[in-house]
């Protein structure tokens, strides 16, 4: 069974890699498991300067999902660079840098930074936070933001770069074909859906920051409509993630239109799930009667 | 580690409170005072925090108490004798146990932060530390671990109603009551914790903290702690829960 | 413990009534229970002609909740006013009827329609369907067009119009903001998340229209998110829905903004939950310190 | 109704396929063959529908048979003897007995369509129809119930894959292995029902049809089938399952 994937820039060896701020940049999940099996990794967000992020609590629990409101927290670009890149490189995995920033400037800079070492093979550019104030929801949601922002960050570099969308819009579509037009190479999608929690006994949102990003299986009926809609008017290739918990949604993905396909949430429930999701997609593949990852990719689109 | 722990014994032990002995070889081996379980409840995403309550490492047991707050620690509550439940762990640092003087120790505990000081409590006399401990509760239903407590050391209880022990906070023990303490260790609600930090600000301590989690082992940033005003911070559930008293703000 | 709401046009004895398409027209819920208990019902979707609706699969389970397209069967607006209104009437519950249209001049019709019974106490004005071909989704996007549906169905009746919202918009303010200006009474919000679940073995989507509405607990974390938006800058009331189950989640959209509360998905599971949820809410209410309704409505926003 | 119903015992008759008996009074007193129960599974949304394949009235006991085919009859599957499960039902209209003539009856059932057709024969025989029963399997490891169908009348198993009985599907049985027929009732996958109501097009025939649910009681209009080219309609859940091959238009 042949469960590789070619994308801009990413010889992937099998297409799970663990989502963006779900796995921080890989040293505890490394106690568990050799990282060496994974597809890629996606780090956690990086921004110029080091962040704190947003107060606590910064998480709570929904049915089949979770709010999160971390708000970027990070030591900043140039640590991520100098300490965290060189650990995850050391495992021979593809690393994925997802990048963020209130300005346009901020962006270009932190995209610029990552060409500094060669052992980061393509950018993730997250323009789609909810939970941050300044920048991050306005990029997500005005496809004329998005192209700008795009555009500025293809100057920046000449990794391949990924527009990570938020599914907070009326119309998907539109995005796409936005940061497409705007030069990204790739697509990742979803990010998080603002959502909100009450705490019935101290009168107020569980989480400090109010809102907070859902994620999780609840919200994979959700990207899935997404990445069908948006692949049938793109051409680029889509990093699928939103409630991935085992092979068979990977599957689901890949008949969605995605090529590859990234997990988030989950790990949080089971450290080991995306080694066990590699090791069980070969044979779902073929319990449906698929040869390869490549031959699934958007068989689903009637 | 994620393993599937077999419940060996499930037993109501106050209001709303529940011990349970979980079987397990090498986690009852590695395990220190302070340190806890992220426990996966059928149907829900996210695992819960609940601490080490007590090890026996001859019998490969692991104790833990909870309280029943939410659907999770209800669901938690229903599992029967026999059930396996699947649990990471130890995860955290744990308490210091600085085995290198013969101190006198005041062990703070409030509530559903009582269970870790148990543990605790066992270690540090085990060594040969004497330790005083103040346990403070809602109401004489909630009180649980009294008598095992008074086995290892002094023993205060004071339940916020006035219904058992002395009326009143923890805080509220005066001096006269406890002897000359070297040390503090305490573990509860922040609110308590504050004060416990305020009351006992001469000598040194330790808070064992609580926090919201999504990961548990440090991947996340859900769980963090400022250290300082200019962003410095710490993991909870990675670095903690276990900190000295000065090197966290408690906001 | 009061559980009383006053609303535009409703009285409602306490804040709890089943959503549009999720009980029918009370019928088979009326074996089940004495549908007096309830605080009103919202009844099926009207259009000016009967509809056959869309193909099935109509259905699919997703975690903690559903996909659905019917598609606005209904026997038209006429047969509606003759045979469903007076036998829901008869149980002396205040009836809400959701009207749906594919032109602002059918709306219109539908609305005006129902200004032949005085059994209808408050029209919904669903413009918000996702799983129609024509008009739905545009009416329920594009606050211009929101707009002037609203208008338009507020000039054709003298009932009080609550405007069903779309969550499928990337500014659900500006929606609340432009059929609040139009006259809108009230809101209702949410209606489904688009979505699609992928069947792996036929290798197509499970939902013979491809989308579908995504419903229950799922969406109940994004539902209460709008609603604790929209609450802050308009001064119309909300009915909240979104994944109710039980009383303690009717106290979370109290608390978030919302004055009273359709349980819609949790019918089919448990076909007596209004009832048990109006049952408990008295106890619900007073467990967290409330002396009524009234009183929680928009205590959580901070 | 909705009702607790305590499984008393569950067994696996075939591959994937499980028998369950449940008791409860009220239901099995008032069950008619065709209709089905809507199941709860722990953790899911929406109910199963599943045809009652069997009722002892005077045990108070029905009985089911499901394949496990996703989450939901796999976690039915896992449900053990003594636990209770939650059902709405009857639900549904059922076959029609028809019991003013005496006459012959072909019933036509494939894979999960069997069970509800075993309730139908013991209640025709019991009036003193006499039946014929074609009952096709996938392979020979699917094949369940075969003997309790020949203790009511002549029984030919077909297989898909010839692995057991005859190889085929249920209407490649010739006419000669039949006797004279007057009815047919069938269940199965929609299919079978479209290739049996063209072989027996000739005489009268009742179908059990299937559709995803929402509801299951006739308010959501999730399962409807057209009955006519004008928009007419009929929903499974309530008008059916069963309808005569005539009205409804199997696409
Ligand atoms: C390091 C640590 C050790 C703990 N030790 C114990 C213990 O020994 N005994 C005990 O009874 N409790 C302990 N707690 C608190 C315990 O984790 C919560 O009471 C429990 O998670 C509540 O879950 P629930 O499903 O009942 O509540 P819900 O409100 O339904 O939980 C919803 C979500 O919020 C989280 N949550 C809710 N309250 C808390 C809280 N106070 N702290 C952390 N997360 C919370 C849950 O983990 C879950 O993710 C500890 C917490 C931490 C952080
Ligand atoms: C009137 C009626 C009677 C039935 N009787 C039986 C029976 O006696 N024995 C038996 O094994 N099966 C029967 N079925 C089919 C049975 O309902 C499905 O096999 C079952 O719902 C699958 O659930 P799952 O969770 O395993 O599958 P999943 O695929 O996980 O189910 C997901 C959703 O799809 C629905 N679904 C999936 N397949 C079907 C299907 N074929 N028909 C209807 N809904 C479906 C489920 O109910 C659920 O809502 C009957 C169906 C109907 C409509
Ligand atoms: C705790 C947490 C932190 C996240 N941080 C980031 C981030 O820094 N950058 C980003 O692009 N996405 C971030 N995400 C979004 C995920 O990468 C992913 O898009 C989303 O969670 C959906 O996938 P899932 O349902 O598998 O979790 C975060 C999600 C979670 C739960
Ligand atoms: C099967 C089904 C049919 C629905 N039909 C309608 C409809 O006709 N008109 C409408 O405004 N909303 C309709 N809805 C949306 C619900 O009224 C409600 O807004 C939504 O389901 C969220 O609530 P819930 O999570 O409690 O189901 C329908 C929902 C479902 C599940
Ligand atoms: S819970 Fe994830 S870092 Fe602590
Ligand atoms: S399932 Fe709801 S009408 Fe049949």
């Amino acid at each position: 069974m042949n469960i590789a994937v070619e994308l801009p820039g990413l010889s992937l060896k099998n297409p799970i890699m663990p989502a963006s701020g779900c796995f921080g940049f890989g040293r505890e999940y490394s106690k568990f498991y050799d990282l060496h099996v994974l597809g890629a990794v996606i780090m956690k967000a990086a921004t110029l300067q080091a962040r704190f992020g947003n107060p606590t609590p910064r998480v709570a629990e929904t049915s089949a999902g979770m709010l999160n409101a971390i708000g970027l927290q990070n030591p900043g670009v140039e640590k991520i660079i100098t300490t965290e890149v060189p650990f995850l490189a050391s495992f021979s995995v593809p690393v994925i840098a997802n990048i963020a920033g209130s300005t346009i400037e901020e962006y270009r800079q932190v995209a610029k930074a990552f060409q500094q070492t060669d052992q980061v093979s393509a950018l993730e550019l997250n323009i789609s936070c909810p939970n941050v104030k300044e920048g991050g929801i306005q990029f997500g949601t005005n496809p004329q933001m998005a192209q700008k922002v795009t555009e500025a960050v293809k100057e920046a570099t000449n990794l391949p770069v990924y527009v990570k969308l938020s599914p907070n819009v009326s119309d998907i579509v539109e995005m796409a074909k936005a940061v497409e037009k705007a030069g990204a190479d790739g697509l990742s999608m979803i990010n998080t859906l603002t959502g909100m929690q009450m705490n019935l006994a101290s009168r107020k949102p569980v989480i400090a920051n109010r809102t907070g990003g859902l994620s999780g299986p609840a919200i994979k009926p959700i990207a899935i409509r997404m990445i069908y809609e948006v692949k049938q008017h793109v051409s680029i290739p889509i990093i699928g993630m939103g409630g991935v918990m085992q092979a068979e949604d990977v599957l689901e993905f890949l008949l969605a239109g995605a090529s590859a396909v990234a997990v988030g949430t989950a790990n949080f429930q089971n450290p080991y799930v995306c080694k066990e999701i590699i090791e069980q997609l070969p044979y779902t593949l073929e319990q449906y009667g698929f040869n390869s990852v490549e031959e699934a990719i958007g068989k689903g689109i009637v | 580690m994620q393993q599937e722990l077999r419940i060996i014994s499930k037993q109501k032990i106050a209001r709303d409170t529940v011990e349970m002995v979980l079987e397990n070889e090498s986690i009852s081996q590695v395990t220190v005072p302070g340190q806890f379980l992220h426990i996966h409840v059928q149907g829900h995403m996210l695992r819960r925090p609940i601490s080490i309550a007590n090890v026996d490492a001859s019998k490969n047991t692991i104790t833990i108490l909870f309280k029943i707050l939410g659907e999770g620690t209800r669901k938690l509550s229903m599992y029967d004798v026999g059930d396996k439940i699947d649990v990471l762990g130890p995860n955290g640092n744990g308490f210091l146990l600085d085995n290198t003087t013969q101190a006198s120790i005041l062990l703070v505990g409030g509530g559903i932060g009582v269970p870790p000081l148990y543990y605790l409590a066992k270690k540090l006399t085990e060594q040969g530390t004497v330790v005083t401990a103040i346990l403070g509760f809602q109401s004489k239903e909630h009180v649980f671990y009294e008598e095992k407590f008074r086995e290892l050391g002094n023993t205060i209880v004071v339940t916020n109603d006035g219904t058992y022990g002395e009326k009143g906070y923890v805080t509220n023990v005066s001096d006269e009551m406890l002897p000359i303490i070297d040390r503090y260790y305490s573990c509860g609600p922040l609110p308590m914790l504050k004060a416990v930090k305020e009351r006992w600000s001469t000598i040194p301590g330790y808070l064992s903290l609580e926090e919201r989690m999504g990961c548990g082992i440090g991947a996340c940033f859900a769980c963090v702690i400022p250290t300082d005003d200019r962003g410095g911070y710490k993991k909870i559930c990675q670095d903690g829960p276990v900190f000295t008293a000065e090197e966290v703000h408690l906001g």
